[in-house]
């Protein structure tokens, strides 16, 4: 192929969806507005993952102390603690500080506890973090077994059921991510075959006239990542602004109640991409797939 | 040039169009084809430039076999062929000069060649002032003469012209027979089907007369028959 | 029963297809409308039926002032006008028998009194056979009588016909002109643009003849004109 | 309009469906897709928002009663709690049962408490439940006032962060749900618009030819709710059989995290009346809007 009739191809196309107005209009808007929802309920879904990242990272597990330990005792259980691979952080806690902690988190109902304060039934402890919150059960286990560990304590139970639950949220969640990406590949292609479709009058007449399937598929593959592209403009800028706005405006209120929005930069720039390839690569596969079926003349 | 051997054409729907065709169309030949509404002209022609394939029988263009002849090889073919089509199929969304421009695209002219020999065309057809109009504003026969005007505007060996004077008053189509007539003047092939009987018997030329999808008539210098 | 007083047509695109056209055409009359391609022919009779709105001037049928009235009425005023369109304007997902019962079924009438008619019609122009078949398995000529038994099914007072027989052999033409006689002779005004000469000057009819928009004679049983 | 023309039209509309078969299958499919979407997406966020209920219901108010209360004063307590207009439920829980909860709720920790048990550190308590959950603050305040009430218990912050959590996640929901909804509206017209758009020559021809406005509209009035409700059906022939499917089989395995699904019935008749509602009425809107534009001839 020529130069020129590269340069006449893409010419052809945007003269096409010039003309085309209306059809372009309402193809395009039908791309924005898929993209959009994608756009919207993919930032949802995503902050909502990070969320439960977040819970699962409270996570932590408390070794107590016997209290027959001396300090070199204690300072080689750290060193045996910190040799674990899948640990990441070990802080030390003493009974005291345990015990207050404790009656804070009770509420009123701790009151009734400060009296103990001086005979403290409470045991200092090590609070270890592991790398990843997953390996919490394997790495308490292990810790257990150390000496001058008397009991560990990480919430059993309630850990596993909480990583039951993330894991569910998580998996529903990608099902849904999925769901909705391939409903938005579904739908901009197929608004695309509709217009089309009304075309294939046009198509046959340039078979006609001695027009190859590549020289009349060509403005078509332009067109349909023109209007890809085109539709995702809106939805681009709405996450770009709307995102850094809502991030700006909501998360110091949400900052109080301990949930954390993931940071505007990266996300937005990957979300962008994101839309901006689904509305282009199906745009240009829908326009392709429609063609192909008029070009038999 | 073109031959036709014992074709045959069934459409889907069960119409039996051409009932056994057989013809020879020598280069530079000038051809009417002429025969009642529904006989089968337009199928007959149809099947030299592929639009139809017939259902059974021989077609050679060129000396190429077109029951033989590959998918991507029929744009070629079809190059070589000056359609103007009885309902005109002209691009609706270009306009006259990108009609009749696009059949010199498709074999990658080049620009300044195409403008020239496009306006060149229209001009021909009297519609050089009618360039950047759009068919639906175009009356038809302003219709008719772009799609004649797309037909010749890569003066290709063959032209096949299907009741191109059916939308023209007498005058004009006047004016297309001479083009018709100056280009197979110069070694161009013409088969034109037409229910004109002032033009056939005027300008007198090859007459074949196709009734119920059968040749009944053949003859050089002939007139268009069907005196009533 | 149509009057045009000093009708001027402009385009959007700029191009003045009427100037000041007056003319008055009586109940019952058989009117030719000639002149060469792009005079404005199509432009006139579209006028009558109101598919393009003058720019000025004023257009009575059967005493209702078409710029007067409103947009409700235009359907029963084009019911009363049977029109066979240059480009024919067949709907191409009904078949040749729903596109002809149409016609009849926006009056509302009685299924069985439409079937009747209907094959009725199709008779006329010889199309019984093929009142199953959809508008793109139809010849050219065969298309274009379909749209003649439309423009006749609900025996309107007024037939408008463009161009009607551009797509039909002398044979099948002259049947059609018997069809127009026929129901002229029962009292339906007839309207027909055309560039058959033969039929023009064999049936001598009023001509009005239009060039360039302007109307540039006007006889009764004229003849076609524009001798070459 | 006569009878036999309304039927004329429904058999006009049909007929349509079928001979433009492509055009059909490609409209109904992408109601198809959309109807879906909103489906599956409702049944989650309709469920989350079930759950967030489950969790507000789990609110309640502890009342510790004054150890120099007779059982007189503790039975006209009980009777001047529920007096109250908002309060829902009221229950008595022992100081001792009241320790276990605690140690239990406190899992291996609470161990450590068990010696306790001789001197219960605790107070009798009533436990009162709310019509609202949302009330809790309100009738804890009530409460506080009254005779031999020594102290009121109801996780205060926790719960007011709770309801906040929960409001702003209903929210999000809805506007979620809204977006969606109307996304789909847009979708579904959209397409019907491409479809009528590419009959706009046959609109004409019908003008043209003598038809009335309302002629031309009834056919189309009846495609356009056929086409929506044809792409109703597989969505909710998905819901129904689709949600009971995954009531029965994961909410055993949910039931064990005390999460509780929304029981099937009448979740899925509602779910399935408002898409065919959707589908029938937008399709209506859709096709009607778009016709109007191409009547003026
Ligand atoms: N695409 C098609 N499908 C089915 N039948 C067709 C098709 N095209 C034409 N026919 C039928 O084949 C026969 C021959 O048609 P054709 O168009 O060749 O006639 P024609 O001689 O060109 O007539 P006209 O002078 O009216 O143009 C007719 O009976 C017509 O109804
Ligand atoms: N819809 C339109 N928009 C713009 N210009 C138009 C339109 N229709 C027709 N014209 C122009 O108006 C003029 C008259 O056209 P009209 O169709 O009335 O001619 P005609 O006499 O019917 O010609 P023909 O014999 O070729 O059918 C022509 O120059 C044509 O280009
Ligand atoms: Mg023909
Ligand atoms: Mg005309």
């Amino acid at each position: 192929m020529k130069i020129r009739t590269l340069k006449r191809h893409g010419a052809e196309a945007f003269k096409s969806l010039g003309r085309n107005g209306w059809m372009t209009f309402a193809s395009i808007s039908a791309v924005t507005v898929t993209l959009l929802l994608v756009g919207v309920f993919l930032t949802v879904l995503l902050n909502l993952n990070n969320l439960a990242h977040h819970i699962e990272n409270d996570v932590e597990i408390r070794a107590y102390i016997d209290r027959t330990a001396k300090q070199d005792n204690v300072d080689q259980l750290r060193a045996q603690i910190e040799q674990i691979p899948k640990v990441k952080e070990v802080t030390f806690l003493t009974k005291e500080e345990g015990l207050k902690q404790l009656i804070k988190d009770l509420g009123d109902q701790g009151k009734a506890f400060s009296s103990l304060e001086k005979e403290n039934p409470l045991r200092d402890a090590y609070i270890i973090k592991t790398k990843r919150p997953q390996d919490t059960v394997i790495v308490a286990k292990e810790v257990e077994k150390l000496n001058y560990v008397k009991n560990v304590n990480y919430g059993k139970g309630t850990v596993e059921k909480l990583f039951k639950v993330t894991k569910v949220s998580r998996n529903i969640g990608m099902v849904l991510i999925l769901g909705l990406i391939f409903t938005a590949m579904f739908l901009i292609a197929n608004t695309i075959k509709l217009t089309i479709i009304s075309r294939r009058r046009e198509i046959e007449i340039m078979k006609l006239v001695g027009a190859t399937n590549g020289f009349i598929r060509w403005p078509f593959f332009i067109e349909g990542f023109a209007l890809g592209v085109f539709g995702a403009v809106i939805p681009v800028l709405v996450i770009v602004f709307g995102y850094q706005f809502v991030y700006d405006s909501v998360s110091p209120k949400l900052a109080t109640m301990f949930i954390k929005l993931i940071p505007t930069y990266p996300l937005v720039l990957e979300l962008s991409l994101l839309l901006i390839l689904i509305g282009g690569v199906i745009g240009v596969w829908g326009s392709l797939t429609s063609v192909r079926k008029f070009l038999k003349v | 040039m073109i031959e036709m051997i014992d074709v045959w054409k069934t459409y889907p729907n069960g119409v039996m169009a051409l009932n056994g065709i057989d013809v020879y169309i020598d280069k530079g030949e000038f051809v009417y084809v002429v025969g009642p509404s529904g006989a089968g002209k337009s199928t007959f022609v149809k099947c030299m430039y592929r639009e139809e394939k017939p259902t059974k029988g021989t077609i050679m263009i060129n000396g190429t076999n077109l029951s033989k002849i590959k998918e991507r090889q029929i744009p070629k073919l079809r190059r070589k062929i000056g359609v103007v089509f009885q309902d005109f199929k002209l691009l609706p969304k270009l306009t006259v000069y990108e009609n009749v421009a696009f059949a010199l695209e498709v074999i990658e002219e080049s620009p300044k060649a195409i403008r020239q020999r496009v306006m060149e065309v229209l001009d021909l057809v009297h519609l050089k002032n009618k360039a950047r109009f759009f068919p639906d504003e175009l009356s038809g026969g302003e219709q008719q003469r772009v799609s004649i005007a797309r037909s010749i505007v890569n003066t290709p060996p063959v032209v096949i012209a299907d009741e191109p004077t059916g939308n023209l008053d007498p005058e004009t189509a006047w004016g297309i027979m001479d083009i018709f007539q100056e280009i197979n003047s110069r070694g161009t092939t013409v088969v034109m089907a037409t229910h004109n009987k002032e033009i056939v018997n005027t300008f007198k030329k090859r007459v074949i007369a196709i009734e119920g999808g059968r040749i009944v008539r053949d003859e050089q210098k002939g007139d268009y028959g069907y005196e009533d």
